[in-house]
């Protein structure tokens, strides 16, 4: 576990150096067990930073969102540092970023959070319903929840996120600054829910997957939270051409996921945190992950390892299986 | 999909071809007359590297019963490395569709050379044959809805 | 543009090659309620003088901005009517074809279904046209230079057609001197005549042609720019000499501390020579160059009292001062050269290549038999880097003169064990060479060559095969497994395969015909220039039978082995050929670049670089702009180099780069009726 | 008046028997708790905390035709929302109703929309009451709300625990009485009061709140204060909060043509899309999250109450609870009221 004292000392450290601007990581949210973002720009607010498992936020993205507005004449732009907290799984994401130059090495200052997983909010809520307020805590195996005064310990593996129990890669994959010791790999993928959804039959798939897409109110949540998702203009938001009409219906929907899950193949760093936001349950990482599973199964790829990596789909090998060429 | 509307069910295909090879393939059938089904209408682009798969979905949900997306020869390709290129985005792309419950039969890819009109017609053959075999496009064909 | 379509459809019959399946009647019917058409009409041979006038006409008087012709092919009349379009003031990218010939008359009988199709066809052409945009026809100016990179046979042969033809030739040379491996071999099969008498004379053309400018022991560090347009920038490394004051009298090297203790890179090894050093004695230029690695001086800073050399030079040339210089130049056109490295032969340890002394390579045995080489052209065993290291009371050995040679062909060739799967074209025949010479210095030599085929292709070389195999020596046909030693020879175990026999043969020296290999340094012309490789990695050519000299880089050639092994001749040939194409952009001063490239939208794009790594002619770069106060990065596209194939529109993800005339605008519209039922 | 109750066991016959009418009741979908119109009576789920989206959806759909044309023709074709015919909304909560309530001053304020009278007329809202707030989030007693509110509600039912208190507010809540007939019991002679012992107990239940008084009028007052800065840091843009707040009602209009075939719709838009004020020029007068944080508060808590007298915003809690990043309105006005 992060030592809460330490990445205090540790964010006061770096917002305090000259060449940071900002420094993002966690804090307590404002009720129950959630903890959210924090924006830090001097060393003044860092008392409200933690790391616990609540910490599910990829806030990698944050550093794509930003607004960069029109600068009045005169202003020069400030281009300092952003530092930014990650764990194993979110900083595939810089990774993937630096892979897809969305930003200089010299722009961000990793503080990696090696990382146990994160829990699963909603079952958490689901199992200590109605908690005004209460930490989350890992202690070897267990979670320790505290709250009205009391602690709850639960083994970890029934409320640990499901991305967590296949994560791969538990210490981040590129920092300046490890926040604790290194976390060894707990666990693996072995796809069998995909395996599972390419048993259904045609029928049963779109069965299934019609009604998943129906429900879709098109919130772009999904889109939005997501750290590979960082287009100026989204070819889904435009006019010109129409790619998927603004209308919520089956057709349009469908092809909003499509076009979603097609633009993450081959980079999608499984954070998880589309799938998490989705106010109506789609699950949306059984589409990404059917795509990363055939990646990685057809071109031995995996996105998000290597910064040095090209783009997948900006690559071939002419030995690319072609079977079901005519 | 009741039978009777798959009985003499026409499906309507359209069909994304490279211009150096499956275009002038496709050239190469028309001088020969070689006569094949009429439910194949092309999309000339200059290489299948220009073809975004989603120009698929977007086929699919516009109307279309199936796509085909047709070629240089690996190896052949005019610019080198467009159908490579090609290969990749649509081996995803198809697995992905026939994951979401769209028969594989809708999306085809075929190299067909700027030498092989007889295969243009087998190729047609086949993806016409296999979409009839699956019916219309029932699954996220943009269709009036509430209207 | 032109404010509102204003579209023209004409329709053609092509006789009745169309007329027969199409109802041609009808589809001018259906165009005319298409939006935006003001006319469709349909005429027999639109190709025809008076079709085309046809069109012309409606342009002038009724104003359109737009013309659909539906007939045959736009592979066969697009140009066509692109000129009726020019001809009648309209640019010639507002025309789009419908193919209602070989795709549409001529392969469906039946009418209704054809008429149908046809239709749909004009539809597709008419939503196209409607967005097309008005493209221009570019042309660049043609830098009258050319940059040739490495000066083997190849380079120096493209150097001089292009510099005789009157143009400016800079030929960059990574060694000391030019004449790269030919000017290592003794005799040039299948004719015999001296490598070093044909070849040493246009090693002093080179050095010598006005037009030329040489920069020996030098490293292009850098390109950039296109067809037409190249900035060079190169390293002349230091040679600590300077060249203009050294007379190449040699008097350096004798007094040399280091002479003879360094292997010499000509000699293959075989022979040694000081930190300072010439080549070979007829390097051009014969001007000497100091290693600064080996160097006494140089490299720990103390050489005696102070460096022999410098004592030495009466012209004073020598300056260990001298520093690296970096020359900048343009020039029109490229030409790489840069040739092969040979195949290491201790990637095939069954061979005890690098383990036993009278196990050579046929380069290494090429210095040998090379009157010029350190034996005097004596065919002996040699004794590598053991000399100095003998004892004091063991008696010096003479030079051993081996009585048996065994030859052993595809070493590192046709090999997928060592990754070689292709032919190197040279080694039967330098083999059958090579046996041929052993032949000549010791008579009663024994010679076997193992071979798997005799491949003698060339003008003369079957000839000289025959001739070989008749003056005694042994072929065969069999890929030994194993080479060890008995007592003081050789073994080398085999299996006849024409006979089904297992055999070791006994022998005194072994030489092993190493194939050709890509250069290993091969990386750094490609990460300069962009340059593709084939499976085998040899660079790419842009096609394998028509366009062998040109890549895929617009006034880029490529010469030589780089390419793929050759023998002279045909290195020759196409540095020829190279040359040749060099000198079409050199003597015509400028080049038409396509005009359906693509195009960035700076406002949207992200700057990711994905359709940076698709381009296979590296026409696009990321540059930094600024948006809106903020520096940021976004792709640019070079037209010149653009060949408007469009990959990088199908990698975009935020749709920010597009190909004109195939923008996602105009294809899903297209989409849209060919699917709209 | 005898009062009447809906036995437990007799909802399937009574759902039943309102599905002649265009009937919506909450719906379970792979754990999400929606409104979906029922054929099948077991499709219901009366035992749901409150459902994702808001019940504004059945009377304002998130994409609706207005009308239809043909390319070339210059009729149209409006979209008849009469022949929708009667609806009923079983089960909605009080918050949700009482913000259809405050979306109708909108659509009949300067413009009377015919699409959305016309379908609120056709409406009967069955309500019902919160026993215990659905999420620690709900806070309408702060906005003028009630876990028990009957407030734009035709009927309220509450959960006795056998059975449901029915009691008809208005006229169309009597006449679906009426149609229920037989499906209905006389209630206990308790029911009534048990019915107000239970409202006063939800409505201490209610966990977290805020003052909102004065609110409206200091709002304006912090344009330029830097709270909007540091609670919209974490905001994604998304719609989630403006989608599902049953009070949100801006849309989007666009043409929409299938062939020959065209109609005019229109669509949920949400004031944190970076495109709602977009103009064509690339000028965004709302650049960052910032602006459009602070617009969507100003919007319920001063704009909206300015005009309307009411507050755009009846505390059901969803965009707390619903927020990926845990953007808390009650946090945001609590900041309105230090700063």
């Amino acid at each position: 576990m992060v030592d809460n004292a330490k990445l205090k000392d540790v964010a006061k450290e770096v917002i305090s150096r000259e060449d940071v601007r900002l420094l993002i990581g966690y804090r307590p949210g404002t009720y129950g067990f959630r903890a959210r973002p924090a924006f830090v720009e001097n060393s003044d607010q860092v008392d409200e930073l933690i790391f616990s498992p609540a910490c599910v936020s990829n806030l990698s993205s944050y550093l794509t969102l930003e607004e960069k507005t029109p600068l009045p004449r005169g202003v020069e732009p400030d281009l300092r540092k952003v530092a930014v907290m990650v764990k194993g799984c979110d900083s595939r994401a810089l990774v993937q970023q630096l892979v897809e130059k969305a930003y200089d090495r010299e722009h961000i200052l990793v503080l990696g959070i090696p990382c146990r997983g994160v829990v699963d909010m909603a079952k958490v809520e689901n199992r200590f319903p109605g908690v005004i307020s209460g930490e989350i805590a890992m202690e070897g195996d267990n979670l320790v929840f505290s709250f009205d005064g009391k602690e709850e310990t639960v083994p970890k593996e029934e409320l640990l996120a499901e991305k967590c129990k296949r994560c791969r890669y538990p210490t981040p994959l590129i920092s300046d600054l490890l926040l604790d010791d290194e976390v060894e790999r707990f666990a693996d993928d072995d796809y069998s829910d995909i395996t599972a959804m390419e048993g259904k039959s045609t029928e049963e798939k779109w069965a299934f997957w019609e009604e998943q897409f129906s429900r879709c109110i098109r919130c772009y949540s999904c889109r939005n939270v997501c750290p590979m998702c960082y287009c100026e203009d989204c070819v889904l938001d435009r006019l010109k051409p129409v790619w998927a009409r603004r209308s919520v219906d089956i057709s349009e929907n469908t092809v909003y996921h499509i076009s979603r899950a097609y633009h993450l193949a081959g980079r999608c760093i499984q954070c998880g945190e589309c799938e998490r936001v989705c106010p109506v349950d789609i699950p949306l990482m059984l589409l990404n992950r059917k795509f990363y599973r055939d990646v990685e199964e057809l071109y031995d790829y995996e996105p998000g390892i290597k910064v040095e990596e090209k783009p997948l789909l900006s690559t071939f090998s002419v030995d690319d299986k072609e079977d079901f060429i005519l | 999909m009741a039978e009777e509307t798959r009985e003499g069910f026409e499906p309507n295909i359209v069909a994304f071809l490279c211009n150096w090879c499956s275009y002038a393939g496709a050239d190469l059938a028309g001088t020969s007359r070689i006569q094949y089904p009429s439910n194949v209408r092309v999309i000339r682009v200059m290489c299948t590297g220009r073809v975004n798969p989603l120009f698929v979905m977007n086929a699919l949900q516009q109307g279309a019963d199936g796509v085909l997306v047709s070629g240089c020869h690996p190896g052949d390709c005019h610019y080198m490395q467009g159908n490579y290129y090609a290969r990749r985005r649509f081996t995803l792309m198809r697995n992905f569709l026939e994951y979401l419950g769209v028969d594989p039969a809708r999306v085809r890819m075929s190299w067909v050379s700027a030498s092989e009109g007889s295969k243009w017609k087998e190729v047609i053959e086949e993806v016409v044959e296999g979409v009839k075999a699956v019916g219309p496009m029932d699954q996220f064909k943009r269709r009036q809805l509430n209207w | 543009m032109n404010g509102r379509p204003k579209i023209g459809v004409y329709i053609c019959h092509c006789g009745i090659n169309i007329a027969h399946t199409v109802d041609v009647d009808e589809v001018v019917k259906f165009a005319s309620t298409l939006p935006d058409v003001i006319v469709a009409r349909d005429y027999r041979y639109m190709c025809s003088d008076p079709g085309q006038a046809l069109i012309v006409e409606d342009i002038n008087n009724m104003g359109l901005n737009r013309v659909v012709v539906a007939s045959c092919s736009p592979r066969m009349h697009e140009p066509t009517f692109r000129k009726t379009l020019i001809t009648a003031g309209l640019n010639p990218y507002f025309l789009e074809m419908a193919n209602i010939r070989e795709q549409c008359s001529w392969v469906h009988e039946d009418k209704i279904a054809g008429t149908e199709k046809a239709k749909r066809l004009v539809e597709s052409a008419v939503v196209k046209v409607r967005r097309l945009e008005p493209l221009e026809v570019k042309e660049v100016d043609v830098e009258p230079s050319a940059l040739i990179i490495g000066a083997g046979i190849a380079g120096i042969q493209a150097a001089l057609d292009i510099a005789d033809a009157g143009f400016k030739v800079y030929l960059v040379e990574k060694t000391p001197s030019v004449g790269g491996h030919m000017a290592q071999l003794d005799k040039t099969f299948p004719t015999l005549d001296c490598s070093a008498c044909i070849l040493t004379p246009k090693m002093v053309d080179v050095a010598n042609h006005p037009n030329i400018e040489l920069l020996t022991y030098s490293q292009v560090e850098d390109i950039s720019g296109y067809v037409g347009n190249f900035e060079v920038k190169v390293r002349k490394k230091s040679r600590f000499v300077d060249v203009d004051k050294c007379t190449g009298c040699g008097a350096c090297a004798e007094v040399c501390r280091q002479a003879g203790r360094i292997p010499n890179e000509f000699d293959e090894g075989l022979g040694m020579r000081g930190a300072i050093y010439i080549p070979f004695p007829q390097a051009v230029p014969a001007k000497y160059t100091i290693d600064k690695e080996n160097c006494l001086f140089l490299s720990r800073g103390k050489c005696g009292e102070s460096p022999k050399c410098q004592e030495a030079c009466e012209a004073g040339a020598i300056n260990f001062e001298l520093q690296d210089e970096i020359v900048e130049f343009k020039v029109g056109t490229i030409i790489v050269a840069t040739g092969f490295d040979i195949f290491d032969a201790r990637k095939k340890p069954e061979y005890a290549y690098g383990v036993y002394d009278n196990v050579v390579n046929a380069l290494e045995f090429e210095r040998l038999v090379s009157a010029s080489g350190p034996t005097g052209g004596n065919v002996v065993i040699p004794q590598r880097g053991k000399k100095k290291k003998k004892k004091e009371d063991e008696e010096e050995l003479g030079p051993v003169i081996p009585k048996n040679i065994t030859f052993i062909q595809c070493v590192g060739s046709r090999d997928k064990s060592v990754g070689n799967e292709y032919c190197s074209r040279v080694c039967c025949m330098y083999t059958a060479k090579q046996a041929h010479l052993v032949k000549d210095k010791i008579p009663d030599a024994e010679i076997t060559i193992f071979y798997m085929d005799v491949r003698a292709f060339g003008k003369g070389y079957e000839e000289f095969y025959d001739r070989v195999r008749r003056e005694g020596i042994r072929y065969i046909r069999g890929n030994p497994s194993e080479i060890f030693k008995r007592g003081d020879k050789l073994v080398v175990k085999a299996e006849d395969t024409l006979t089904a026999t297992p055999l070791e043969h006994e022998t005194d020296m072994v030489v092993l015909s190493v194939g050709l290999e890509p250069r290993s340094d091969r990386r750094e012309i490609i990460d300069i220039l962009k340059l593709s490789s084939s499976p085998d990695l040899f660079y790419l050519e842009a096609h394998p039978k028509l366009r062998p000299v040109d890549t895929a880089t617009d006034g880029i050639f490529l010469a030589g082995c780089c390419q793929g092994p050759k023998d002279i001749p045909d290195a020759v040939g196409q540095a020829k050929g190279a040359a040749s194409a060099a000198m079409i952009l050199l003597a015509s001063g400028k080049v038409k670049v396509e005009a359906q490239t693509s195009v960035v939208d700076e406002a949207t794009c992200r700057g990711c670089g994905f359709c940076v790594e698709v381009c296979p002619y590296s026409a696009i770069e990321l540059v930094e702009i600024n948006r809106a106060g903020w520096p940021v990065m976004v792709a640019r596209v070079n037209e010149a180099l653009c060949k408007g194939c469009g990959a990088c529109s199908a990698a975009c993800l935020s749709g920010s780069i597009q190909q004109r005339s195939f923008r996602d605008t105009q294809i899903l519209p297209q989409i849209e009726v060919l699917g709209v039922k | 008046m005898a009062e009447k109750v809906l036995k437990k066991e007799k909802v399937g016959e009574a759902l039943k028997e309102l599905s002649k009418f265009r009937l919506f009741a909450p719906s379970k979908s792979n754990g999400t708790i929606l409104y979906k119109q029922i054929e099948d009576p077991s499709d219901a789920c009366l035992d749901f905390g409150n459902t994702t989206v808001p019940a504004k959806k059945i009377v304002f759909p998130q994409t609706e035709t207005l009308f239809r044309f043909m390319l070339g023709n210059p009729e149209l074709k409006e979209k008849n929302v009469e022949e929708e015919g009667t609806t009923v909304v079983f089960g909605i909560r009080p918050c949700d109703a009482r913000a259809m309530g405050i979306v109708d001053n909108l659509f009949s304020w300067d413009y009377q929309d015919p699409y959305y009278l016309k379908r609120r007329e056709l409406t009967t809202l069955v309500g019902l009451a919160c026993i215990q707030p659905p999420s620690i989030n709900c806070f309408c007693t702060s906005v003028g709300g009630e876990p028990f509110s009957e407030e734009n509600l035709d009927v309220l039912l509450v959960d006795l625990g056998e059975m449901y208190l029915f009691k008809a507010i208005t006229e169309k809540g009597e006449k679906l009485k009426t149609t229920l007939g037989s499906q209905l019991d006389e209630a206990p002679s308790d029911a009534v009061k048990k019915s107000g012992e239970l409202a006063d107990k939800a409505n201490v239940q209610i966990k977290r709140t805020i003052d909102t008084k004065g609110i409206p009028e200091k709002l304006p007052t912090l344009w330029e204060n830097e709270l909007w800065k540091r609670v919209s840091a974490a905001c994604l843009g998304c719609g989630i909060c403006t989608y599902l707040c049953p009070t949100c009602h801006c849309f989007d209009i666009q043409d929409e043509v299938e062939g020959a075939e065209g109609r005019r719709a229109r669509m949920w838009d949400s004031c944190m899309f970076r495109e709602y004020t977009l103009h064509a020029s690339g000028h965004n007068p709302r650049p960052t999250r910032r602006e459009r944080t602070r617009n969507r508060i100003n919007h319920k808590y001063s704009y909206f109450p300015s005009k309307f007298q009411v507050i755009a915003c009846v505390g059901c809690g969803r965009c707390i609870n619903l927020c990926p990043v845990n953007i808390d309105i009650l946090e945001i006005l609590g900041q309105v009221v230090d700063a």
